[in-house]
């Protein structure tokens, strides 16, 4: 038999001015199953949490009902309160009289009546609550980072530096990503390598970290603390650990004409390579898709011959890592929109039209012109180089309808890293809007447009075509009486929009993470949530998310790593545990669940497993749901799916929703 | 003489959107009328259409369903679930001939204190013009009811 | 039908057939065999309207694993809803059905199942159909009126729920106590919350078979809620109940765009 | 599949050669075009700055009288009939009233269902599959496809796959053994509108279009649409004072083209009515390379 005990707080004056406490103390006393019942003046305050603690003591009572504030203010107050008591903090229910009753309402008669009813239906409810206890899941230790670019390098970085195990996954033959490409970074034109790199070779050299490059994620399957990933490590064709990477195989490999990823297309690399000199790890792989040995069935086999460790393989596969991991951060990166949006810029026709990090390759030191600013089609330094802003970003109608973020500073970079090394030379920009908000960024556009001498031009281009051996950019000038303005230059640089990978969309399929229109990933808030994903254990890092610079980006994994670290800081995780459950019994009812499985599809966390029941013999008996606390929520929607009642939710259970219900429109006096 | 009619309105709200628009017009201090009593669900996702129902049964007037505002929903797409079942369920009603109009639906976010006020008030007075909801308490009582007359006649 | 049904019971295909049988001049009546030689006394002719498919879920049916089930278009179509709501797993079944130009069809898989049902998929039943149009174009309050008076002749003796392929629950919420849902006496307004109830539950997943209306002793047209929650499931969010072995229930989906005119 | 035609008031002034060759490829194909019996004024150019009732009203009357007819296609080869034409259309189809409205202005019922065929769309559709055995002779020149304003935007009612960088002309020529260059004028705009009252301005619009095919080694231009054909041929005298250096290069109809490869004589497809000679294209018919 239930022994509840009521509360009503006066909140000093808030309450009791409108709301006659005392009346709603004795009424609320004669309610059944009510065992004592008190108003006092602040049950907030110490006194008055020991007279709760003392009460429940003293009166036996199973349950208490405080009526006072929103339970979003003090729940956990008075539920610690009567765990100190001796009872089960989750027979602590809060009845909202001061916000939903005596703030909104004039002093009265009925205001009072809507406080006791308000009391009523909360004593109901309790009434119904049943003992809950925090559900605790077991942590690995270990954590995944998807993507080897400054995103997953921070992440990986802090998170190791914490003390926990890390293991890297990087799809391409080294980690560096995009920042390794390009030249200077923006604002304050440091080498993008020179900060780089240091960090690439801390990721490799760290105790705590395991890198797995050439390799992608094949499966993801569990839950928060607990994921079980499955890593394809894709055959390399060289046993690093015979390779010392002394550069005499792609030396002499015969294949030499394919086109180099890392200088964007624009130089030529070996079918046995390492992207680029600075490589972590600095050892080569076999690119089999070019490779002879492979295309034309064992011809060649030079770098086998070659090899002074015998460190080349033809014959390895591709081997699947199983690891077991308590958190992922992903950080997967961006690409930029390679085949244009606008046909008429002609991009891809010809080859002086280049997008932003073709550019960061001319310009680099390491680079095909070794920094020197010179057309890709005859080598020439170009005299004039036009810029265009936004191709593609912020078009509706032919693009994609964000902005990149990032093309107004680095547009401003390449005309200004253009103008330092080509003194003489021209530079135009063409632009829509000049975002340049962050640290000292404006103050760097600026510094291209009044100190290096480069022409903005607020107006948007229709068309490049070729004459008399010069590009012909045709645009108009928005702001100089909206003149259309044609300028004869040697080169254009495209500033064409970020956009997701292309496997992203797969990527967060097998994370089971979700995605927005443009295949970016999604957050679990857009304001309160922006590292973590609606997948607990999983966070975001960097461009995957959107368009990001790079210290952007290395703040945001440095959260992402904080979270994880958060996350590994206990050695189990306490949830609250308002979740949902399937009922179970006895052979041979065994659940009521008749395992249609409707509701798996209407739960946002993938929370709802398959559950096989079977006999001794090992028969299959019934399939049932099953809920997996690590990641249920506890929205419910399952359970109001659910035709026959078997799912509930712990804390609004059925009985006690109803009990509410009842209790609210069935006044006793 | 009678006392003037009062409805009950009961108010099934989601814990992190309407539930907090209706503290914020307490902390706001909002006026509005009292014949309104919030049931706190974690989602609107989590209403099941039987509580309004066993509402209604029970002497409820009038009732107010209400939670966060698409792409707002703390979990993401309870409020999109709800608002498919609020579809079929006011068709269902409305095909066996229910009042449909003793439920509002609506979408009240946390900041929205003002508008829970309002949302009350407005409800209130239509149920109050509408008068007491005394078609369902009538279903079990017509046979009754006959065969009283019956037996009086007899 | 008689002779491939002794063949499918002979050669081991099937160890049960769950079929019609003559019952002295009256409709035809399920009947279930086991052996070849009871094979005679099958019938199937258009006064065979059972679905079938009920069976289905009984354990007796279930414990003889390879089932042969005579069916009529509906019944069919119910086994697909059935199949996409991850039932009847545990049963191989052979399909036994005459197609429209009379001719016996055997179909012995899933997909071949999908692919009949979706060639010879029904409409809604014409005499539905128009008794809904009627029931639309009433008044809301005098289908009130028609509602209560049909609802308060329902004893709840649930015929409509055990005829029903797709009422296969173990514990129907009916027979929930704790907390009782639903009113155990049979008064009109208790009638009115099981009927909603069970309309809500089937809307989107009934296949318009009718047997609830065909079934009650009443004589309360009960399949007509069911028939009319399909038809606006269907015209608000499209797809059909028993249309594919994928589970396309519009109730456990959404879109973002789905109608919000009537919130607030 | 019957086809109607459209022919508007250029295809029979103006763009005459446009209609007898296109009439002469159909012919050879064994396609009838039947012509829309008491057919009317598009209302292009000056209706729709006007009144927007009526600039719905001119070709609504058309489309019903095709409608009457029974014609489910209609080929519409001039470019600015063609957009008159599908615009009205659009909102025809899209609008109760409208189609009520003009139902009552011309005492006629109509519909605006039928189907609106651009000349490229002809080609593909009725063309294409049957031109393969008629093709007897390789156009053997470089050729610049000319396709103006009016036939490739907007792209809702041309139906283009890239408006910008239009290929349809480009294929027909490349099966009449002709070569067509990449060039950047392709979508320009010729002046049209200007033609009488600003022939300065056309002259200096087209005469950029002419410079750039001939500067990437054109022979000939080829276009679809009768104002285009009429400003880069009619005007060719103020385009040249335009140039650096005048261009004598012809300015044909597709279907000119199109007729020169199966063999058709330039007096049939008209290319006897050109202000520019079309001598060299008729003369490089069959020659072995470029």
């Amino acid at each position: 038999m239930a022994r509840i005990g009521v509360f009503i707080c006066h909140c000093g004056e808030n309450i009791s001015a409108t709301i006659d406490v005392e009346k709603v103390a004795k009424l609320a006393g004669k309610l059944s199953g009510v065992a004592y019942s008190v108003d006092y003046k602040y049950m907030c305050s110490d006194p008055g949490q020991t007279l709760i603690v003392d009460a429940i003591k003293e009166h036996k009572l199973t349950g208490i009902v405080v009526g006072a504030c929103s339970p979003r203010m003090h729940e956990g107050t008075f539920r610690k309160a009567a765990e100190k008591a001796g009872i089960n903090p989750y027979f602590c229910e809060m009845a909202n009289i001061r916000e939903h009753c005596s703030w909104v309402h004039p002093k009265s008669d009925e205001t009072t009546r809507k406080a006791l009813d308000i009391v009523r239906t909360m004593v109901e409810k309790v009434k119904n609550n049943t003992a809950l206890f925090p559900i605790k899941v077991p942590i690995t230790k270990t954590a995944l980072v998807i993507g080897g670019g400054i995103a997953g390098i921070q992440a990986a970085l802090d998170i190791a530096n914490s003390g926990h195990q890390v293991i890297m996954v990087e799809k391409t033959p080294s980690i560096g990503g995009h920042m390794s490409q390009l030249s200077e970074t923006f604002p304050t034109l440091d080498c993008s390598q020179c900060i780089l790199t240091p960090r690439m070779v801390e990721v490799a050299q760290h105790p705590n970290i395991t890198l797995h490059t050439f390799a992608t994620v094949e499966s993801v399957t569990g839950f928060i603390g607990n994921f079980e990933v499955d890593i394809r490590l894709k055959a390399k064709s060289v046993d690093f650990e015979k390779c010392t990477g002394c550069g005499s195989c792609w030396q002499k490999c015969p294949s030499k004409k394919i086109p180099d990823e890392f200088n964007a297309g624009m130089s030529f690399r070996t079918a046995i390579y390492t992207p680029f000199p600075q490589a972590v790890p600095n050892k080569p792989v076999i690119d089999r898709a070019n490779c002879t040995w492979f295309t034309k069935g064992g011809k060649c086999g030079v770098c086998a011959k070659i090899c002074p460790t015998g460190a080349i393989d033809y014959n390895t596969e591709d081997t699947i890592l199983s690891v077991k991991v308590g958190s992922i951060v992903t950080a997967t990166g961006f690409d930029i929109k390679h085949s244009d949006f606008f046909p008429e810029y002609g991009y891809g026709k010809h080859p002086d039209i280049i997008d932003g990090l073709q550019f960061e390759r001319l310009a680099s030191a390491s680079g095909p012109t070794g920094g020197e600013i010179r057309r890709p089609s005859d080598g020439k330094e170009p005299e004039t180089v036009v810029f265009l802003a936004c191709a593609g970003s912020r078009d509706k109608a032919k693009g994609i309808e964000y902005c990149s973020k990032i093309c107004c500073m680095y547009t401003a970079k390449h005309a200004m890293l253009y103008k330092h090394k080509n003194h003489h030379g021209k530079a135009h920009v063409f632009y829509m809007d000049i975002r340049s908000a962050g640290k000292s960024y404006d103050e760097f556009v600026r510094r291209a447009i009044e100190e290096d001498d480069v022409n903005y031009i607020r107006g948007r281009v229709s068309k490049i075509y070729e004459k008399n051996g010069k590009l012909m950019v045709v645009g108009v000038d928005t702001l100089l009486g909206a003149k259309p303005v044609t300028i004869e230059a040697d080169m254009v640089v495209l500033a064409t929009a970020v956009v997701a990978n292309e496997d992203a969309e797969s990527v967060a399929q097998k994370l089971h993470i979700s995605y927005d229109k443009h295949k970016f990933f999604a957050e679990a808030h857009p304001k309160l949530k922006p590292v973590e994903t609606n997948t607990a254990g999983i966070t975001l890092a960097g461009a995957c998310q959107s368009a990001k610079d790079i210290p952007e980006t290395v703040a945001q994994a440095s959260a992402a790593a904080a979270k994880t670290i958060i996350l590994f800081s206990g050695s189990e995780l306490t949830r609250e545990p308002v979740v949902a459950t399937v009922n179970r019994s006895a052979a041979p009812v065994f659940t009521t669940c008749t395992g249609c499985f409707l509701c798996q599809e209407v739960c946002p966390y993938q929370a709802i497993e398959r559950e096989e029941i079977r006999d001794r013999a090992g028969n299959l008996l019934m399939n049932a749901a099953k809920v997996n606390a690590g990641l249920c929520q506890g929205c419910g929607t399952c359970v109001a799916m659910c035709r026959n009642k078997s799912i509930d939710l712990q804390g609004f259970s059925n009985q006690q929703m109803l009990s509410e219900v009842m209790g609210l429109l069935n006044e006793p006096f | 003489m009678a006392e003037p009619f009062e409805p009950k309105i009961v108010a099934f709200v989601c814990n992190w959107c309407t539930y907090a628009g209706a503290d914020l017009a307490g902390t706001s201090r909002t006026k509005y009328e009292t014949n309104v009593r919030i049931i706190r669900f974690p989602c609107t996702g989590r209403i099941d259409f039987m509580l309004l129902i066993k509402a209604f049964q029970n002497g409820a007037d009038g009732i107010i369903v209400s939670g966060c505002h698409p792409n707002d929903c703390h979990y993401t797409s309870g409020n999109f679930h709800a608002r498919r079942r609020w579809i079929v369920f006011k068709s269902m009603l409305d095909f066996m001939g229910f009042p449909t109009e003793r439920i509002t639906f609506s979408w009240v976010s946390a900041a929205e204190g003002k508008k829970w006020a309002e949302l009350v008030n407005e409800t209130t007075d239509s149920v109050r013009a509408l008068g007491p909801f005394t078609e369902y308490k009538n279903l079990d009582f017509t046979t009754f009811n006959q065969m009283d007359h019956e037996a009086i006649a007899r | 039908m008689q002779d491939k049904a002794a063949e499918l019971l002979k050669n081991g295909t099937v160890n049960l057939l769950i079929g019609f049988s003559e019952d002295l001049g009256k409709r035809p009546v399920p009947c279930f065999i086991e052996t070849a030689e009871e094979a005679n006394i099958l019938v199937f002719n258009q006064e065979c309207k059972n679905n079938l498919s009920v069976y289905l879920h009984k354990k007796e049916v279930k414990d003889a694993v390879k089932i042969g089930l005579v069916s009529n278009i509906a019944t069919l179509r119910s086994v697909m809803q059935l199949l996409s709501e991850n039932q009847l797993w545990s049963l191989t079944i052979t399909y036994l059905t005459v197609n429209t130009a009379g001719a016996l069809v055997v179909l012995s898989s899933a997909e071949e199942l999908e692919a009949y049902v979706q060639a010879n998929f029904p409409t809604c039943r014409a005499e539905d159909k128009e008794m809904l149009d009627k029931l639309n174009a009433m008044t809301r309050a005098e289908r009130w009126a028609y509602w209560k008076d049909q609802l308060s002749e329902c004893v709840k003796c649930y015929a409509c729920r055990a005829v029903c392929p797709m009422c296969y629950c173990t514990v129907c919420t009916t027979e929930c106590n704790q907390p009782q849902w639903i009113k155990t006496s049979a008064e009109t307004s208790g009638n009115f919350e099981y009927h909603t109830m069970r309309a809500m539950h089937l809307g989107g997943r009934c296949i318009n078979c009718g047997e609830c209306g065909r079934i009650c002793p009443a004589g309360i047209p009960v399949h007509l809620l069911t028939a009319q929650m399909n038809l606006e499931i269907e015209q608000e969010f499209g797809g059909k109940t028993g249309w594919s072995l994928k589970s396309e229930y519009a109730m456990n989906s959404f879109k973002p765009g789905d109608k919000e005119n009537f919130i607030k | 599949m019957r086809i109607g035609y459209y022919p508007g008031c250029s295809l029979q002034g103006s763009g005459k050669e446009y209609s007898e060759s296109l009439f002469a490829v159909a012919e050879k194909c064994g396609i009838v075009l039947e012509e829309i019996n008491d057919w009317n004024c598009c209302g292009a150019s000056a209706a729709h700055s006007l009144n927007h009732d009526l600039s719905v009203a001119l070709p609504a009357r058309t489309l019903a009288l095709a409608e009457k007819q029974g014609l489910e296609q209609i080929l519409v080869p001039c470019a600015a009939c063609f957009g008159r034409l599908a615009t009205a259309q659009q909102e025809l189809v899209s609008s109760e009233p409208m189609r009520a409205k003009m139902s009552d202005y011309l005492e006629m019922p109509v519909k605006g269902t039928a189907r609106i065929l651009t000349v490229f769309e002809f080609l593909q559709e009725h063309i294409f599959p049957v031109a393969d055995q008629y093709i007897v002779n390789k156009l053997n020149h470089k050729t610049a496809c000319y396709y103006g304003c009016l036939l490739s935007r907007p792209k809702d009612l041309t139906r283009l796959e890239f408006p910008e960088d239009p290929m349809e002309m480009d294929a027909v020529m490349e099966m009449a053994g002709a070569t067509p260059i990449d060039w950047a004028f392709k979508t320009e705009c010729c002046g049209a509108g200007l033609s009488v009252s600003r022939t300065d301005i056309v002259a200096k619009l087209s005469a950029k279009i002419v410079e750039d095919a001939v500067s990437r080694g054109a022979e000939s231009i080829v276009v679809a649409c009768p104002m285009c054909q009429m400003n880069l041929d009619l005007r060719r005298k103020e385009i040249n004072k335009q140039m650096d250096k005048g261009s004598d290069i012809p300015v044909m109809f597709i279907t000119q083209a199109l007729g020169l490869s199966m063999g058709l004589s330039a007096d049939k497809l008209g290319l006897n009515r050109h202000f520019v000679s079309t001598g060299k294209v008729v003369s490089c018919v069959g020659r072995k390379e470029v």
